[in-house]
C-alpha cells in the first residue's frame, strides 16, 4: 500500500463556497509546488462537498473514512462540520486537520485533531489590547449572531474593558442579513469612537460599503475586528471607504516576507485572485501533514501521525508558526494592519506583530 | 361568390380520434343555421374546428373567399369568425366589461350595444367574470362574441341557463343581425322546437356526419324527421 | 302539513349589491316545489345559503324546524339537506364508485374510519351497488370521473346528492348540458324519490318545471314575486312580463 | 358475481398487495446485505423516504403543499437529541415516539394556520413556521446550541441490546423497520375511508362539504398525521448521526423534500421511496464526480425530467420491472401507477 | 424624530429593493400564474452583466443599466420560446421541479464563470455617500432606488390595468384556448410578458448588488424574499406587492433598530400574520366558488 489518502471534507456550494474553493486551490497548489510524493508515499486528495451542513459532514467523514479508507480527514469550512466529524476521528483513529473552522473549543473534542487556521480568540483579544492602547476608549460591536461571532465578541470586551475601554452599543444581527442599514444606523447613533466587527468572510464587503454609504467613515467612526471583515479574497472590490480600517489576523497578502511574495505570485497565477487567509490555512494544513509523513516515514498510524504533528514549526507565508503540543492548536503572529492603497490595490498593510500567540481561549480558561 | 363559409372535406378531431370524418358545408350571407344532432355527434367538434381549435387532419375552411386553413385561431378570429363556446368561457379575472374589450375589434358591434341588447350586463359591468350567475355568464358570452364584429356567427347551446323571455329575444337579435348585418350564423341547439320559427335551414348530424340538410320550412312539415334523428319530436311530446 | 325547509327574512347582499331581499320561504315536506326566476335573480345564491356555501347577512333559515343557520356545510347534509350544482361538482380523479362509496360511507359515519379499507363492509357496498345501478352508472363505475361523457357525469352528479339519503334535496338545473333525449332519464330518476322526499327545483326549462312542480315560487331580484300552483303562476301576467315571455307553457 | 360484492371487489382493488410491492420491499432488505459498505448513504436514504412519505399524507393525498415541512423534521430531531443528551428518555425507540409526539403538536397547533388559504399562501405560512423555528432555536441556544448544533449525543443501544455502530448497520435496519411499520400503517390510512376522503378533498373540497365530508378536520387530522412522521423522520436522524444542528430547520431541507416528492411522484405512498433513491444517488453520483458543480447536473436533470414527462419517464423507468412482474404474476400488476398531482 | 425619519427612508428604500426584485416575479407568477423560481437566476444574470461591463469594460453605470434588463429579457425570451412555453399548462409541481432545475444550473454555471466570491459594482461618486435634509440622512443610492421603483410601480401599473394589453394578458392566462379562439395571439403575449417579466428581474439584480451583493446564490438565497413580497400583496395587482414592500421594508428595518434582538423574526412573522388575516394576500381578489 503505497499511496495515502486524505479525505478533504469543504463547502464546495452553498454560500461558504468560497472558503472551500480558496483551501483547495491553496492544496493543488502546494502539491504542484511540491509534488505529490512524500515519504515514498503518493498522496491523494478525495473532496467531498458538504456545503457547511454538518450531517453531510458527518455522512462524508463516515463514508471516507470506512469506503475509501483514509488516513486524513481534512478541510472543515465550519465549526459545527469539524465538531461533528471529531467522534469519527477518534473512533477510526485518524488525525483530522482542521482548516477554516475557529472557534477554541473544536481541538479539545477529539485527541485526533489538529488545526491549521487560527482561533477567533487569537485576533479578537489582541485588537482588544490595541485599541486601548492606541486612544479608542468608546466601541460599538456589531457581530453576527453565531457561535464564531459570540466568540469574536465576547473575547474582544473581554480584554477591551479589563483595558479600561467602553462598550457603548451592542448589536447582533443575523447570519442570514441581506441589509446592514439599520444596525449601522444604530452604531451611528451611539457615536462610538469606533466600530467593532466580525460577520462572516463575504458579508465584509456588503458591510464596508454600507458604512461607507452611511457616512460613517466621515463621521470619524473607524472600523476595527479581526481580519475577516477586510479579507483579502474581497477586499479590493470594497471601495476607498476601507481606507484605514485596522484590523487583527493572521495573514495579509501584503506580508512582507520573501516566501509570502512567492506564495502571493503562484497562487495569482494559477486562479487568477489573490490568496485569502483561508487559503493559507490550506496550504499550512497539507503542509503539516506532509511533515508528519516525513517524520512517521511513511507510516499512517494516526496515533504516531498525530505525535509528529505536535510542535511542528515552519515557516509560513503567514510568518512563523507552530503546532502547540499541548492543545494541538496553531500558534501564530498576529498582526495589526491597516487598509492602504498599494499600487493602485488595496491591501492590508502591517504595522505591529505580536508575536507567537496562542489561543488565547483555552489559556485563560 | 356569396359563400361566407365554405368547409371543403374537413377531416378533424382532437389527438389520434377522427371525430369529423369529412365535412362540406356551405353557408351563404344572411343566413341562419341550425345545427342539431344528439349528445356527442360532433357539433361543438364542428364549431370548434371552424375557429381552429381542435385537430385539423386534413380539408379547408373558407372564410369571405379567402382560404383560412392556415391561420391560426387568434388570426381566424380577427379576420370574422365570432365565437360562444358551449362552455362559456368566461375569462374569470377580467370585469364584464374587460371581457369584451379584450377581444373587440372595430365595428358596429360596441360595448354600448352590447349593453342596450343585454342590460342585466351593464349593471353587472364591473364584477368579475366568476361572480356572476350562470345566464349572466351566456350573455356575455354572446356579448362578447359580438363585439369581435364577426362575419361568421358561430354559437354553440346559446339558450342554455338563459330564462325564456331572454331566449326569446335572442333568438329575434340574432336574426335581425345575421339577417341585416351580411352576416351569417350557426347555432347549436338541443331544443329543435324553439329554433326551427328562426333558422332559414336545418343541419343534423349523426357520428360526424350531416344526415340531414334542408330548409327549416321543410322540417317543420315534417316532424318526424326529428323524431328518426333526435329520437323526439321536439317539446311537443309532453 | 309540516314545513321542511324554511328561510325568514333572508338578505344577502355583495358589496352594494342586495342579491337576497328580505326572502321568507317555505317548502312543505314532500314538496315538489320549482323556484323560477330570471337569470341573476339570486336563485343559485338562495341554494348557496340554504347549503351553507355562503352566509346570509341576516336571516334565518330552518331545516325541519330547527335553525341550521350557523351549521358548516357538512353539518347540514348529515341532518338530511343535500344538493346538485349548476354546474357539476365532481372528483375529477375518483372514480363512480369511489365518488359515491364516499358519500354512502360519509351519511353511515364510517368517513372518518382511518383503519377499515374502503369496500370491506357490505351494507355500503350493497348501497353502492344500489345506486350506481339505479342511475345506470354500473359499467362505468371504475373509469375515472374525467373520462366519462357529460351525461354520466351529470347523473353521478345527482346520483351522488341522492346517496347522502337527503330529506331535502336542492337541485340547481339538473338538466343543463343534458341533451333531450336523457333529461328525462334525469326527471325519472328524481320523480322515483320516496313521496317524503322533498324537493326544490331551479330551472330554466320550462317544460320541465311545468311536468315536475306541484308549487312554484318565483324569484326577482331576490326578492319573492309571486308564489303559488303552476297553473296559476303560469297565467300570472307579472311572471310573463318578466320571465316567462309569450312561449306558450303546456301546464 | 352479484353487483355488491363486485363492487366489494373493485372497492378493495387498490388496497391490495401487489407482486410488485413484496419485490419492491424484499429488494429493499437485500440491500442491507448486499452492499455491508454503504449502510450510511442508505440510511441517509430512508430517513429521506420516510420524510418524503410525509409530505405525500398532505400534498399526495389532501393537496396541501407546503415549503416548510422540515419544521416538523426539526422539531422531532432536537427532541430526539435532547432526550438523548440529557438523558430523559434513553431507550431510542421510547425516544423516538415522544420525539414523534412533540412534533405532532406542533403539527396539531399549526394545522389551524395551514388549512386557511390557497396554495401559494399555504406554501409560504408553511415556509414561514419552518424559518421562524428556525431563527428560535438559534435564539435560544443555551437549549438548542444555537449555530453549533446538539454537541455530544451519545445514543444508547436499541431496547437496551444493540447498539449504534460506527458502520452505520444497526442505524441502517433500526431505520428500515421504522421506515416498513410507518409504511404499513400509512397504506392503511390511505386506503381507508378517510383517505379517500382526502382525494376527495383535493379534487373538490366544495363537493367534498356536499356530501358531509367534514374538510376542516380531516385536513388537520391528516396535517397532525404527517407532523408526526416528519417528527419520527427528524428524530431517527438525530439518533442514527447523533447530530442535530440548525439546518434541520433549512428551506433547503423543505425544498429538497419537494423534488424528492415530485420526482417520485405523489399520490401513490412509494413516491418519496422511489423519489428518496434517485435523488440521492444522482447527488452522490455528481457530487463524487465534480465536487464544485454537481448541482448544475443534477438541475439538469431536473430540467430533463420534465421536459420528458414525469409520466413518460416512470413508464420507461419501470418497464422492465413491469415485463418481469406480468410474466411472474400472469396479469396486468403494476408496480406503480404514479397518479398526476395537485 | 430624525431617526424616526432616517429609518422610514431606510425602510422605504430597503421595502423598493425588494419590490424591484420582486416585481417581476409578480408578472409572471402573479398575471402569468408560472411559479418560476428560477426568477433569481434572471436577476443575477442582469447583476452579473451589469457588473461586468461596469467594472471590466468601464461603462457608464447608468448606461449599464439598461443593458442588465435588455440581456436578461434576451436570455427569458430564448428560454422562453425554446422551454417555458412547454409548461404553462403543466402542473405546477412541475413548473417548481423545472425553475429549480434551472437555478440550480444557472447557481453552478455563475460559480464556474465567475469564481464564487461575492463582488460589487463600482458605482459613480454621484451615487455614494449620503446628504443630509433636516438631519435627516438620505442616501444617494437609496433615493436613486426609490425614484426608479416609483416610476416602475406607476408605470406597470398603467399598462396592466389601463391599458388592453393588460387584459388580454389576464384572458390568456384564465383561458388560454378561448383566448385563442377570441383573437388573442396568446404565445406571444405570454412571450412578451415573461421577457418583460425577466427584464425587470435583470434590472432588479443589478439595482440591488450594491446592497445585497451578487454571487452565484443569489438566486437561492433571495428565493424566499422574492415569494414573501408576491404572496404577500397579493398577485392580482402590481400595487398589491408594492405596498408589500414597503410594509415589509418598513418593518424590517423599524423591527431591526429598534429591537436587534428580534431582527430575524420580523419579516416572518408579518408575513404569517398578514396571510392568516387575508389568505390572498393583501390585495388578493378572494377567490369566489
Ligand atoms: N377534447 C376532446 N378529446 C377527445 N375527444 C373529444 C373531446 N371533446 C369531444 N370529444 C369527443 O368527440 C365527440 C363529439 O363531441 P362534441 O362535443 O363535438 O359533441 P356535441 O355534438 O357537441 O355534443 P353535446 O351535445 O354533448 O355538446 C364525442 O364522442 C366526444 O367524446
Ligand atoms: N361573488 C359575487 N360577487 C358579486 N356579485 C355576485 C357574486 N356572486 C353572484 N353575484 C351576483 O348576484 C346575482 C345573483 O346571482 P345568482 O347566481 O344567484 O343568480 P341566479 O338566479 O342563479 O341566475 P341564473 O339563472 O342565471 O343562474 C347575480 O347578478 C350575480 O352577478
Ligand atoms: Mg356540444
Ligand atoms: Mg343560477
Amino acid at each position: 500500500e503505497d499511496t495515502v489518502k486524505v479525505g478533504l471534507i469543504l463547502p464546495m456550494t452553498g454560500g461558504q463556497a468560497s472558503t472551500g474553493k480558496q483551501i483547495e486551490n491553496a492544496i493543488k497548489l502546494y502539491m504542484q509546488q511540491k509534488g505529490d510524493t512524500v515519504a515514498g508515499k503518493k498522496v491523494e486528495i478525495i473532496v467531498k462537498d458538504d456545503a457547511a451542513i454538518p450531517d453531510k459532514t458527518k455522512t462524508a467523514a463516515q463514508e471516507l473514512i470506512v469506503n475509501d479508507k483514509v488516513n486524513f480527514i481534512a478541510g472543515f469550512g465550519v465549526t459545527p462540520a469539524a465538531l461533528a466529524a471529531a467522534p469519527l476521528a477518534t473512533q477510526a483513529k485518524i488525525p483530522e486537520v482542521v482548516m477554516a473552522a475557529g472557534t477554541s473549543i473544536i481541538t479539545e473534542r477529539s485527541p485526533y485533531i489538529v488545526r491549521t487556521s487560527f482561533t477567533l480568540a487569537q485576533s479578537s483579544t489582541i485588537i482588544g489590547d490595541w485599541a486601548v492602547k492606541n486612544g479608542i476608549k468608546k466601541v460599538a460591536t456589531l457581530t453576527s449572531d453565531y457561535a464564531p461571532g459570540n466568540d469574536a465578541l465576547n473575547f474582544f470586551k473581554q480584554n477591551f474593558t479589563a483595558g479600561g475601554g467602553e462598550v457603548v452599543e451592542e448589536v447582533k444581527t443575523p447570519l442570514a442579513n441581506p441589509d446592514f442599514a439599520p444596525f449601522l444606523q444604530r452604531m451611528k447613533d451611539a457615536k462610538p469612537d469606533a466600530i467593532f466587527v466580525f460577520v462572516p468572510a463575504g458579508q465584509g464587503g456588503n458591510f464596508m460599503k454600507q458604512y461607507a454609504e452611511r457616512g460613517l467613515d466621515k463621521a470619524g467612526i473607524k472600523v476595527i475586528g479581526p481580519g475577516d471583515v477586510t479579507d483579502d479574497d474581497l477586499l479590493n472590490n470594497m471601495g476607498d471607504a476601507v481606507l484605514g480600517t485596522v484590523t487583527a489576523h493572521l495573514y495579509s497578502a501584503a506580508h512582507p516576507s520573501q516566501m509570502n511574495k512567492d506564495f502571493v505570485a503562484a497562487y495569482k497565477k494559477a486562479f487568477g485572485n489573490r490568496p485569502g487567509f483561508m487559503a493559507v490555512s490550506g496550504y499550512d494544513g497539507i503542509h503539516l501533514i506532509y511533515e508528519a509523513l516525513k517524520k512517521t516515514n511513511g507510516d499512517t498510524n494516526g496515533d504516531k501521525l498525530i505525535e509528529a504533528m505536535k510542535g511542528q514549526k515552519w515557516e509560513s507565508p503567514r510568518g512563523p508558526i507552530s503546532i502547540d503540543p499541548e492543545t494541538r492548536d496553531i500558534v501564530q503572529n498576529i498582526y495589526i494592519r491597516k487598509v492602504e492603497k498599494v499600487d493602485g490595490e488595496l491591501y492590508n498593510v502591517e504595522f505591529a506583530t505580536f508575536e507567537a500567540v496562542k489561543d488565547l481561549g483555552k489559556t485563560k480558561k | 361568390m356569396s359563400d361566407l363559409l365554405a368547409i371543403e372535406a374537413l377531416r378533424a378531431g382532437y389527438g389520434e380520434a377522427v371525430v369529423l370524418p369529412n365535412m362540406s358545408l356551405r353557408l351563404a350571407e344572411g343566413q341562419v343555421l341550425a345545427l342539431l344532432g344528439r349528445n356527442g355527434t360532433g357539433k361543438t367538434t364542428l364549431i370548434n374546428s371552424i375557429v381552429g381549435v381542435t385537430r385539423r387532419f386534413s380539408g379547408t375552411v373558407g372564410l369571405a373567399g379567402t382560404d383560412v386553413t392556415a391561420l391560426r385561431p387568434d388570426q381566424r378570429a380577427r379576420a370574422g369568425i365570432g365565437w360562444v363556446p358551449q362552455e362559456r368561457n368566461i375569462f374569470r379575472s377580467l370585469t364584464v366589461e374587460e371581457n369584451m374589450t379584450a377581444v373587440a375589434q372595430p365595428g358596429p358591434w360596441t360595448v354600448e350595444k352590447v349593453y342596450e341588447m343585454f342590460p342585466r350586463l351593464k349593471e353587472r359591468r364591473s364584477n368579475f367574470g366568476n361572480q356572476l350567475s350562470g345566464g349572466e355568464q351566456q350573455m356575455l358570452a354572446i356579448g362578447r362574441a359580438l363585439t369581435l364584429n364577426p362575419k361568421v356567427l358561430l354559437l354553440d347551446e346559446p339558450t342554455e341557463g338563459l330564462a325564456p323571455i331572454i331566449v326569446e329575444e335572442l333568438l329575434k337579435a340574432i336574426g335581425t343581425i345575421t339577417r341585416a348585418g351580411g352576416i351569417c350564423s350557426i347555432i347549436v341547439e338541443q331544443n329543435a322546437q324553439k329554433i326551427l320559427g328562426l333558422a332559414d335551414r336545418v343541419v343534423i348530424l349523426e357520428r360526424g356526419t350531416i344526415v340531414h340538410d334542408a330548409p327549416s320550412a321543410a322540417l317543420k312539415a315534417d316532424p318526424s324527421v326529428l323524431e328518426r334523428h333526435l329520437g323526439v319530436a321536439g317539446a311537443a311530446a309532453h | 302539513m309540516t314545513i321542511a325547509l324554511e328561510t325568514q327574512n333572508l338578505e344577502k347582499t355583495f358589496g352594494g349589491l342586495r342579491v337576497t331581499r328580505d326572502l321568507s320561504l317555505k317548502v312543505k315536506q314532500g314538496a315538489r316545489h320549482a323556484l323560477i326566476g330570471p337569470n341573476g335573480a339570486g336563485k343559485t345564491t338562495v341554494i348557496n345559503q340554504l347549503t351553507g356555501v355562503l352566509k346570509p347577512n341576516s336571516g334565518r333559515i330552518l331545516l325541519e324546524g330547527q335553525d341550521i343557520t350557523d351549521l358548516p356545510v357538512h353539518k347540514r347534509v348529515l341532518r338530511g339537506l343535500s344538493r346538485t350544482f349548476q354546474i357539476n361538482q365532481l372528483y375529477p380523479d375518483l372514480t363512480p364508485l369511489e365518488t359515491i362509496g364516499l358519500a354512502v360511507s360519509e351519511r353511515l359515519g364510517h368517513g372518518g374510519d382511518w383503519w377499515r379499507r374502503m369496500g370491506t363492509r357490505n351494507d355500503v357496498n350493497d348501497e353502492i351497488a344500489d345506486l350506481l345501478r339505479r342511475f345506470h352508472l354500473l359499467d362505468v363505475m371504475n373509469e375515472e370521473t374525467v373520462t366519462l361523457p357529460y351525461g354520466k357525469q351529470r347523473l353521478l352528479e345527482i346520483a351522488v346528492a341522492i346517496a347522502a339519503k337527503p330529506r331535502v334535496l336542492l337541485l340547481d338545473e339538473p338538466a343543463a348540458g343534458v341533451p333531450e333525449s336523457e333529461r328525462h332519464d334525469i326527471l325519472a330518476v328524481v320523480g322515483s324519490l320516496p313521496r317524503d322526499v322533498t324537493v326544490l327545483l331551479i330551472e330554466h326549462d320550462m317544460d320541465l318545471v311545468f311536468s315536475f312542480a306541484d308549487r312554484i315560487s318565483v324569484l326577482v331580484s331576490g326578492a319573492l314575486l309571486t308564489e303559488g300552483p303552476p297553473e296559476q303562476v303560469a297565467r300570472d301576467p307579472q311572471v310573463k312580463a318578466v320571465y316567462l315571455g309569450e312561449e306558450a307553457v303546456n301546464v | 358475481m352479484s353487483a355488491s360484492s363486485d363492487v366489494g371487489y373493485h372497492a378493495q382493488r387498490q388496497a391490495r398487495w401487489h407482486y410488485g410491492e413484496v419485490a419492491f420491499w424484499l429488494i429493499v432488505l437485500a440491500c442491507g446485505f448486499l452492499f455491508p459498505t454503504r449502510y450510511l448513504i442508505m440510511t441517509d436514504i430512508l430517513r429521506l423516504a420516510l420524510f418524503t412519505m410525509s409530505l405525500d399524507l398532505i400534498l399526495g393525498y389532501a393537496g396541501i403543499v407546503s415549503l416548510g415541512h422540515a419544521a416538523f423534521f426539526g422539531v422531532g430531531a432536537y427532541a430526539a437529541g435532547l432526550l438523548a443528551l440529557h438523558g430523559i428518555v434513553k431507550e431510542p425507540v421510547l425516544a423516538l415516539i415522544v420525539a414523534g409526539l412533540a412534533a405532532m403538536v406542533l403539527g396539531f397547533a399549526t394545522s389551524f394556520l395551514v388549512i386557511r388559504g390557497v396554495d401559494l399562501t399555504r406554501l409560504m405560512v408553511t415556509l414561514g413556521i419552518a424559518l421562524l423555528l428556525e431563527a428560535l432555536a438559534e435564539r435560544f441556544s443555551n437549549i438548542t446550541g444555537g449555530t453549533d448544533g446538539l454537541q455530544g449525543i451519545e445514543m444508547q443501544p436499541i431496547f437496551g441490546e444493540i447498539p449504534f455502530d460506527m458502520f452505520g448497520k444497526a442505524g441502517f435496519f433500526y431505520s428500515l423497520a421504522v421506515l416498513f411499520l410507518l409504511f404499513l400503517f400509512a397504506r392503511r390510512v390511505v386506503h381507508s375511508p378517510f383517505g379517500l376522503s382526502l382525494r376527495a378533498i383535493k379534487n373538490n373540497p366544495l363537493r367534498a362539504a356536499a356530501i358531509g365530508i367534514p374538510v376542516n378536520r380531516r385536513l388537520i387530522a391528516i396535517y397532525t398525521l404527517a407532523a408526526f412522521y416528519a417528527g419520527i423522520a427528524g428524530a431517527l436522524f438525530t439518533q442514527t448521526t447523533a447530530i442535530a444542528s440548525l439546518d434541520v430547520f433549512a428551506f433547503e431541507r423543505s425544498a429538497d423534500l419537494m423534488l424528492v416528492l415530485v420526482i417520485g411522484g405523489t399520490g401513490y405512498l412509494y413516491g418519496g421511496l422511489i423519489g428518496a433513491v434517485i435523488f440521492r444517488m444522482l447527488q452522490e453520483v455528481f457530487s463524487t464526480i465534480t465536487p464544485q458543480y454537481w448541482q448544475f447536473w443534477i438541475g439538469l436533470v431536473l430540467v430533463v425530467i420534465v421536459l420528458v414527462g414525469r409520466q413518460r419517464l416512470h413508464r420507461w423507468v419501470l418497464y422492465v420491472p413491469n415485463l418481469v412482474i406480468k410474466q411472474v404474476a400472469g396479469r396486468k400488476a403494476v408496480v406503480a401507477v404514479p397518479e398526476s398531482d395537485a | 424624530m430624525t431617526a424616526i425619519l432616517t429609518n422610514l427612508f431606510d425602510g422605504v428604500a430597503y421595502g423598493m429593493l425588494l419590490f424591484v426584485l420582486a416585481c417581476g416575479l409578480a408578472v409572471t407568477l402573479g398575471l402569468m400564474n408560472f411559479v418560476n423560481l428560477a426568477h433569481g437566476a434572471f436577476a443575477m444574470a442582469g447583476g452579473y452583466v451589469c457588473m461586468v461591463l461596469v467594472n471590466r469594460m468601464g461603462w457608464p453605470f447608468f448606461a449599464a443599466l439598461p443593458l442588465a434588463f435588455v440581456s436578461s429579457a434576451a436570455i427569458g425570451i430564448l428560454l422562453e420560446r425554446t422551454l417555458y412555453r412547454h409548461l404553462y399548462t403543466r402542473s405546477h409541481l412541475d413548473q417548481v421541479l423545472f425553475t429549480i432545475g434551472l437555478t440550480f444550473m444557472s447557481v453552478a454555471a455563475v460559480d464556474y464563470i465567475q469564481g464564487s466570491s461575492r463582488v460589487f459594482i463600482n458605482l459613480p461618486a454621484a451615487l455614494q455617500g449620503q446628504f443630509d435634509v433636516f438631519g435627516v440622512g438620505i442616501g444617494r443610492y437609496r433615493l436613486m432606488i426609490i425614484v426608479i421603483c416609483g416610476l416602475l410601480t406607476i408605470g406597470l401599473q398603467m399598462v396592466l390595468a389601463k391599458t388592453r394589453f393588460g387584459s388580454r394578458l389576464r384572458a390568456a392566462v384564465d383561458d388560454p384556448r378561448a383566448a385563442s379562439g377570441l383573437g388573442i395571439n396568446v404565445p406571444q403575449v405570454f412571450a412578451f410578458t415573461f421577457a418583460f417579466g425577466c427584464g425587470l428581474a435583470g434590472l432588479g439584480g443589478a439595482l440591488s448588488a450594491e446592497i445585497l451583493g451578487l454571487d452565484p446564490y443569489f438566486p437561492l438565497k433571495f428565493m424566499i424574499y422574492f415569494l414573501i413580497v408576491v404572496t404577500v400583496g397579493g398577485s392580482s395587482s402590481i400595487t398589491g406587492p408594492f405596498l408589500a414592500s414597503l410594509l415589509l421594508g418598513i418593518g424590517d428595518v423599524a423591527g431591526k433598530y429598534y429591537v436587534p434582538k428580534m431582527g430575524p423574526f420580523v419579516i416572518y412573522t408579518m408575513m404569517i400574520v398578514i396571510l392568516i388575516w387575508r389568505p390572498n394576500g393583501l390585495f388578493g381578489r378572494t377567490a369566489a366558488r
